[in-house]
């Protein structure tokens, strides 16, 4: 594998990382989906590269997918969503921006401190991927834990899963990579459509007493 | 004789095929009995299995670990089946379902019996992580049956805490991957368990141990483990009652045999650091916890949900201790502790049909006012807490003395938490099934039959274990290290 | 083996004669120091010839218990007091019940003397019966320590052993003996109901004790019960003699009838002790009821101290 | 054989159990069920009796319970005595309850765990692996519990259970962890590789404690006792008297047989600590059962007092065996062991009167009874016969096993270690004011339940009890007149088992001599001979009467009770069971109890009536339970609110684990 086909990985799954950052920054929705449907098109890129580089155009479908689905369907869904069910388009985050950038810049330091250290027999691709998979993950979970709105923790959710594709596809030859991302698109669709069929709205995360109060029976 | 078709295929066939069936089919009651049919030709084909094992397949593979349990799955989810006939068909009647949301439930039934078999029998890691991760969806759909207002809720919490969970174990089971791609090469033998289990001595330790961690903490998450139970209590309390037992009884089995075939690579590999700390510290956390809790519960499933983090618990404390007899205890206590608790929900659906309520407050004096469900409620509930003449008894006879043997500070502290929660199971027994019988005292027109059943084989297994059963699981136990 | 029976029975017989008149004797003695003539201490006995003459009443709801109760409180009690060695050192029967047993057959008397008090149904019946086993419950112990204390210092608890043992030159002053005396000298006080615990002459109500029990017998009822209470002070003092002053029990003068000079001895010396418990009685006041517990928990102290000094004392 | 027979009765009991599910519903059913269970019991009565005679050791492996090491049984002298303790009891028990039964209001909730109770403590006794014996053992806790539950619609009752069953859970698990040690890391929890090895000292202590809680708190030691004055009255009362008469000596058996059989303990510091239990719970035992006025929990109580005994005598067998005094070992263990059968005889007496009077009364509180000794006079004297035996009276036969206890102790003076030296004469301090306050209890018990006047309509209007019934009481009343008047008879019978666990026994002329007195030891000048003093009182009592018919005027006259001339025709003026105990409550309860008197006195003129109000305080409940129930509640609050957490933040939890492992490994590897 050439140095090009290393950098060009590299440089993909590294926005992956840099596009999760950006989002954890947003504090409206719609910038957050914007944001989103970018890191989606940017993992279909590294994973119709990986396609290439490792001879597996099966992976193609999952990049496809990717793009389809994550970058353009389930954007536009989510603002149709954010219209219809009157969803207010600022998110409410848990703590300041500050904080939240400064736990996730230790989260990548521990995701590369720990899988650079364990996967030295791994192939350097390899490496890097599923250290910046495990970023992507860890900051998916940060954003979902600092959204107070349940788009924005779909969204983060859909980040995280964003890294798991890309850990799947730098895995070298790691098979049911495709059948994984159509089990987890199923899922995610499904997210979508609860959000809308539950209506959940606004504020699922509540401090309110009385709102928890409806736990048949377990108050009085 | 060979059978004219593989059992361990006819496990996941028939049920994909009634799902198919159950789908078109339009009438309530015929589908009841079409999802009774199929769940009992699925529980033949894994009886079969029991007889003639086949030799592992290029998907499934059956082995002394998974055949028990896919025996139990099916068994439970046939008893199930023949509960939920009964249920379910009540529910209609009152209204609380319309036929349309039925037919989407045997359906969805089936297709959940049919994951979960897959998930015990499949060679390959990542088609188990699909399986159950389909299970999941399924059961997000069942929770959410009634479409109340705490069902949604319970459905949304359980679909979240749920897919972060399996995406924490898919993580893991990518890990578990590129620690097998570089001895045992590219392709579908990394994720096969035979191949994985056969070369892991030399996995890269490091990355095992990672992924383990993400494992843990992913099937963890379906297993019910403190803290990643969250969504369990609420899941069980406000969906269908044939659900939340197959909820207990299977689908937190289903993660901790996902767990365990994980372990199974650990305890191969000499230099992964064991996992035992971890699942100990998870499961005592998980039987404190949910002993306390115990005690401030009002509702019925609700109470019975956090009975089974107990147990989940005391499995994974089990598994955690290690040694041929605290594995040994850990599985017959997944064994037992399904078939239990299965039948403690049925009588739970008898209860609360009866009364129409799930407060704890609101049902009483059933020995009295319905001594047959009654008392077979006393004696499950007996059974859970682990008195004899029951299997848990004597699982936990094995973990707690194993357990004293090799880490007396840690037994002490599980017998505390037993105790405490031998001590709530009580409590809410003495109101349950004792005193003045309040309420509506119309007779129970469901069959007792499943949880007769399910009380029996758990007896018969307090006081015989076959000599099969038992070498299979001292097998797995000595695997397991 | 029927030369000692005869002697046993003797002896039962004697025991039964001579109680009515150590009650006289100390009814006499506390006469003469009050500055009253008082009556004949032969008056005991014909207090109960008159009683058995009387025609008894009983309560209307007296039961079968209350009937019986005093034959059998004065068949303990004699059964009892027939076992302490008095005129020879070992009574043939005194295998059958060491000291335990003989102060087991008291409690077995007192427990149907109680019961007996509560079945007529009154107040003071009752009064009497609660206070009656509160002072047991104390005097017992001290009792046992007691026994304890002579078991340690004599090796055994039968009582011709501990005569003999303390008869026998081994026997020096001993610190755990003046103890036991004294704690067997307060626990006979209250055992009798005697003053300072509690006044055998006395009707007046707050203050009975045993009196209390008994205030429904009439007629013969009451002459048994008389008769078993004068029995069950001859035994304490013969137990006093036979535990602390038994010498003099095994002299045998020439030209005497075999056994004569030491009932002389014996009948000196429970003569001599009556009349010291008649002096006794006069100079002291009767103790309020809930001071009783103390001066029988003191009696309880004095002989687990003494029990404690034989352990120290060490070996001998 | 022997051994074989006696698991085919327990089996025929189990088969009498199930049965008994569907015999309950009819009377014929139920006399059918009991008499079945009786003739059961009385086979295996005999059978066990054969087994403690025979001597001999036998073993059986049946292929069940856990796979590889199956259920081990063994009957030896232990075993043998212990059965036939439970047979006897358990015969008594369901003779009695072939007359008591019938008028049980809620048969099917007795009838099928009353065989099964039976059955798991035979189990218990036979039991010759951890496995099995904790399996009996925690089924006969649970067979009991149902017991307790029979009358369930009563709130106590449930309370009782609750406490109850906690406790039994406790128990086991302490025993559990007992066995784990003496199995060791390797789990062999078969009794005879326990055997094998001796532990060390840090072990036995271990052991000890475990065995303490585990069997203390089914035999009712202090402090575990809080369940027993609760749980054994709320059975019926023939299964109150299996419960304190009964199961409480198999809880003995555990002691006994792990203490002197499995770990062998060997040092007397552990014995001291047996020694001392005893003697406080003794002496608490009784104290307690002088505040009730209940009259079956009163008798409960008392259960507490003779295992304090009991456990005095056991503690000093371990005490004189650390030392090779063997022939003292054996003359504490026999006196424990007598004690242990003649407990189990008067107790279930006490208990079927006490049952009598609750199915003639429907009242078990004292202060409403009265006077029962004209309306129900055979059960009157029966319960006298059983109260005399359990104030430790001669001639009877609780007086026989004190006095050997007492002789027990009087050998103290042999220990060379000072601390025995003092503790075992202040056991028998505490032993003796045991006694003592005992009689002072049944004078109560016996005389305001049966004496005095009726305090209620139903006391004044209940009837003698079933002829079966009495039956039952006379057989009981008869063997404890019997064990009280030939003790050597029995001490005899015990030889076996204290040269099993005690390595000696006492000096006997055997079965065959019953007219023999009892000895302690050999050289001993002490004796006991109950026959004679029998045979000397009934002299005496004859000659009295020969002499009063002879003497006396025989007339009676029946007239209105004297009374100091003010009788009172109310029979609230009586002395009731707190008045009756008031003394002794100022005397001991202030300490043990803080007991205090609030006395309501209305202002001169006020018609009001004066009121005295008594008020007890728990010391153990206070000190232990109430703290640890308010705990556990504590606890449950604090975790409650857990429970109602937003989504958020239990994801935040599943993120926080999982970043807290990450960082472990990231710092481990």
């Amino acid at each position: 594998m050439g140095a090009i086909s290393f950098d060009l990985a590299h440089l993909l799954a590294g926005s992956l990382v840099l596009m999760s950052f950006v989002m954890l920054y947003q504090d409206r929705l719609p910038s957050l989906i914007n944001a989103f449907a970018l890191q989606s098109a940017l993992l279909a890129a590294a994973v119709a590269w990986q396609a290439l580089a490792q001879r597996a155009p099966h992976l193609l479908v999952t990049a496809v997918i990717a793009v389809t689905l994550k970058a353009i369907i389930i954007p536009l869904v989510l603002r149709y969503l954010i219209r219809s069910l009157g969803i207010h388009r600022t998110i409410e985050t848990v703590s300041g921006i500050g904080p939240t950038m400064l736990a996730g810049m230790v989260l990548v330091a521990l995701s590369m401190g720990l899988m650079l250290r364990a996967t030295e027999a791994s192939n350097v691709i390899a490496r890097e991927d599923i250290a910046f998979a495990l970023s992507v993950v860890l900051l998916g979970l940060l954003i979902m834990v600092t959204r107070r709105n349940a788009v924005g923790q779909v969204i983060g959710f859909m980040s995280l899963e964003n890294g798991l594709i890309l850990a799947g596809t730098g895995a070298h030859g790691m098979p049911m990579v495709v059948e994984i991302s159509v089990a987890f698109s199923v899922l995610i669709a499904f997210i979508v459509i609860g959000i809308f069929l539950f209506r959940i709205r606004e504020r699922f995360d509540t401090v309110d007493v009385a709102a928890l109060d409806r736990f048949r029976g377990e108050r009085q | 004789m060979m059978p004219p078709i593989d059992p361990a295929l006819a496990t996941l066939i028939v049920p994909a095929c009634a799902a198919l069936v159950l789908v078109i089919v339009p009438f309530s009651r015929l589908g009841g009995w079409i999802n009774v049919l199929a769940s009992f030709l699925t529980f033949v084909a894994a009886l079969a299995l029991l007889i003639v094992r086949p030799a592992a397949g290029a998907l499934l593979a059956v082995d002394d670990l998974n055949i028990v349990f896919i025996v139990i799955n099916t068994l439970v989810g046939f008893t199930t089946s023949v509960f939920s006939a009964g249920y379910i068909a009540h529910e209609v009647e009152t209204g609380r379902l319309t036929p349309r949301y039925l037919r989407f439930y045997h359906a969805m039934f089936q297709f959940l019996m049919g994951s979960m078999n897959l998930a015990l029998l499949t060679d390959i890691t990542g088609l188990m992580w699909v399986a159950v991760e389909f299970a999941t969806l399924t059961t997000v759909i069942m929770v959410s049956l009634y479409r109340t207002r705490e069902a949604l809720e319970a459905a949304w919490k359980y679909f979240i805490l749920g897919s972060v969970g399996i995406a924490l174990a898919l993580f893991g089971t990518i890990l578990v991957y590129m620690a097998a791609q570089p001895v045992v090469g590219d392709g579908l033998p990394a994720m096969t368990w035979g191949t994985l289990l056969a070369n892991a001595s030399r996995f890269d330790p490091a990355l095992l141990n990672i992924a383990f961690a993400f494992l843990m903490l992913g099937y963890g998450t379906k297993a019910g483990l403190v803290p990643l139970h969250a969504w369990l209590p609420d899941a069980h309390a406000e969906g269908p009652t044939p659900i939340s037992a197959v909820l207990s009884g299977l689908l937190l089995n289903v993660a901790i045999y996902a767990i365990l075939r994980f372990k199974l690579l650990l305890a191969a590999n000499p230099g992964a650091v064991a996992p035992g700390p971890l699942m100990m510290t998870m499961g005592l956390v998980s039987i404190l916890f949910a002993g306390f809790m115990l005690y401030r519960r009002r509702d019925v499933k609700r109470f019975f949900a956090y009975s089974s983090i107990e147990h989940m618990g005391i499995i994974a404390f089990a598994f955690g201790l290690g040694g041929p007899l605290a594995n040994f205890a850990g599985l017959l206590h997944m064994a037992m502790h399904s078939l239990t608790k299965s039948g403690i929900f049925f009588s739970i659906g008898h209860m609360t049909r009866i009364k129409g309520s799930q407060r704890i407050a609101d049902i009483t004096g059933l020995t009295s006012s319905h001594p047959l469900l009654g008392w077979i409620f006393v004696a499950s509930v007996a059974a859970i807490a682990g008195l004899p003449p029951f299997g848990v008894f004597t699982s936990e006879f094995l973990v707690v003395s194993s357990a004293f043997a090799h880490k007396p500070l840690l037994a002490i502290v599980l017998v505390i938490g037993l105790l405490v929660s031998l001590g709530a199971l009580f409590l809410r027994l003495n109101s349950l099934a004792f005193g003045e019988p309040t309420g509506s005292l119309a007779p129970s027109r469901m069959t007792h039959a499943p949880m007769i059943l399910h009380l029996a084989i758990v007896l018969g297994a307090g006081i015989f274990l076959p000599a099969a059963i038992a070498a299979w699981f001292q097998h797995v136990a000595r695997m397991l290290g | 083996m029927t030369a000692a029976l005869a002697l046993q029975g003797a002896q039962s017989v004697l025991a039964l004669i001579l109680a009515p008149l150590i009650t006289g004797i100390v009814r006499k003695t506390k006469a003469r120091f009050q500055l009253r003539r008082g009556a004949s201490i032969l008056q005991p006995y014909r207090d109960l010839a008159r009683l058995l003459r009387k025609e008894s009443v009983l309560a209307d709801n007296a039961s079968w218990l209350f009937d019986l109760a005093p034959t059998v409180i004065l068949a303990f009690t004699w059964v009892a007091a027939a076992l302490i060695p008095v005129l020879g050192t070992d009574p043939v029967l005194a295998s059958a019940a060491d000291l335990i047993a003989i102060v087991g057959l008291l409690a077995s008397a007192r427990f149907v003397l109680a019961l007996a008090g509560l079945d007529i149904g009154t107040s003071f019946g009752g009064i009497g019966a609660s206070r009656e086993v509160m002072i047991a419950s104390v005097a017992e112990p001290a009792m046992l320590m007691l026994i304890f204390a002579l078991a340690l210092i004599a090796g055994s608890t039968h009582l011709p052993a501990i005569t003999a043992f303390v008869q026998s030159p081994a026997l020096g002053l001993r610190i755990s003996l003046g103890l036991g005396l004294i704690g067997l000298i307060m626990v006979a006080i209250a055992e009798n109901g005697r003053i300072p615990i509690d006044n055998p002459s006395t009707h007046l109500e707050l203050t009975m004790v045993h009196e209390a029990m008994v205030l429904e017998y009439s007629g013969r009822h009451l002459a048994l019960i008389e008769l078993a209470s004068s029995l069950k002070l001859l035994l304490y003092l013969s137990l006093i003699i036979a535990v602390f002053l038994p010498w003099g029990a095994d002299i045998h003068w020439s030209g005497w009838p075999p056994y004569a000079e030491r009932l002389l001895v014996y009948l000196a010396k429970i003569v001599a002790l009556a009349f010291l418990l008649g002096l006794f009685e006069v100079s002291i006041a009767k103790m309020r009821v809930f001071r009783v517990p103390q001066f029988l928990g003191a009696a309880l102290m004095l002989t687990l101290l003494a029990v404690l000094l034989r352990l120290v004392s060490g070996s001998f | 054989m022997m051994l074989v027979a006696l698991l085919l009765c327990v089996a025929g009991l189990f088969a009498v159990a199930v049965a008994a599910t569907i015999l309950a519903a009819n009377v014929p059913g139920r006399v059918l069920t009991y008499g079945a269970t009786a003739a059961l019991t009385l086979v295996a009565l005999s059978l066990s009796a054969l087994g403690l005679f025979g001597g001999g050791i036998e073993t059986l492996r049946l292929p069940i319970g856990l796979p590889w090491l199956g259920a081990n049984f063994r009957l030896d002298a232990l075993a043998a005595f212990f059965l036939v303790v439970v047979n006897l009891g358990a015969a008594a028990s369901s003779i009695f309850a072939l007359g008591y039964g019938r008028h049980e209001t809620a048969p099917q909730r007795v009838l099928p765990f009353f065989p099964a109770f039976i059955a798991a403590m035979n189990l218990v006794v036979l039991a010759d692996d951890a496995f099995s014996f904790l399996f009996a053992w925690e089924f006969m806790s649970l067979t009991s519990w149902a017991l307790v539950l029979s009358h369930d619609r009563d709130a106590t009752n449930r309370r009782a259970g609750f406490i109850y069953i906690v406790m039994a859970g406790f128990g086991t698990l302490a025993l559990l962890l007992a066995f784990g040690v003496l199995a060791g890391t390797d789990g062999n929890y078969a009794f005879a590789a326990m055997r094998a090895h001796a532990p060390d000292l840090q072990t036995a202590a271990l052991v000890l404690f475990l065995v303490l809680l585990g069997a203390g708190s089914k035999a009712g030691i202090v402090p575990l006792h809080v369940w027993l004055p609760l749980a054994h009255p709320a059975a019926p009362s023939h299964v109150s008297a299996l419960m304190s008469g009964v199961m409480t000596k198999v809880a003995v058996y555990a002691f006994a047989r792990v203490a002197f059989d499995l770990a062998n303990l060997s040092d007397w510091r552990l014995s001291a600590v047996v020694i001392a239990l005893g003697g406080v719970t003794a002496v608490l035992g009784v104290l307690y059962a002088l505040m009730e006025h209940d009259l079956k929990r009163l008798l409960a109580y008392h259960t507490v007092e003779n295992i304090g005994i009991i456990f005095v005598g056991l503690g000093l067998a371990l005490a004189f065996r650390a030392n090779g005094l063997h022939a003292a070992a054996a003359l504490a263990a026999t006196a424990a062991l007598f004690h242990v059968f003649n407990h189990s005889l008067f107790k279930s007496l006490l208990f079927f009167g006490s049952g009598a009077v609750l199915g003639a009364t429907r009242e078990r509180d004292m202060e409403r009874l009265g006077g029962l000794i004209h309306r129900m006079p055979k059960t009157a004297a029966y319960f006298l016969i059983g109260a005399a035996a359990i104030s430790a009276l001669p001639p009877l036969n609780g007086f026989a096993s004190e006095w050997l206890t007492f002789q027990a102790i009087f050998l103290s003076p042999h220990f060379p270690q000072w601390g025995l030296r003092f503790l075992a004469p202040a056991a028998g301090a505490m032993l003796a004011l045991a006694a003592a306050l005992a009689a002072a209890c049944f004078v109560k018990a016996f005389g305001i339940t049966f004496l005095g006047r009726a305090r209620s309509p139903q006391a004044e209007t209940g009837r003698e009890t079933d002829k079966i019934s009495l039956a039952a009481m006379a057989g009981l009343a008869a063997l404890c007149i019997v064990a009280g008047a030939v003790p050597g008879t029995f001490t005899a019978a015990l030889a076996p088992v204290s040269q099993m666990i005690a390595s000696d026994h006492m000096p006997s002329r055997g079965l065959a001599a019953p007219w023999s007195p009892l000895v302690p030891s050999l050289g001993s000048a002490n004796s006991y001979n109950g026959l004679v003093l029998l045979a000397l009182l009934a002299a005496a009592i004859a000659l009295v009467m020969l002499a009063l018919r002879i003497l006396a005027n025989g007339t009676s006259r029946r007239a209105p009770a004297w009374d100091c001339g003010f009788p009172d025709p109310s029979p609230a003026t009586q002395y009731g069971a707190e008045s009756f105990a008031q003394p002794i409550r100022r005397v001991f309860g202030t300490i043990a109890f803080r007991a205090r008197e609030e006395v309501f006195m209305p202002q001169p003129g006020d018609t009001a009536a004066a009121r005295i109000h008594v008020r007890l305080i728990d010391p153990v409940w206070e000190a232990i339970f109430a703290p640890i129930a308010r705990g556990v509640g504590f606890v449950a609050d604090t975790m409650n609110p857990l429970q109602f957490l937003t989504i958020r933040r239990y994801l935040m939890l599943v993120f926080l684990s999982l970043v807290v492992l990450l960082a472990v490994l990231a710092l481990w590897l």
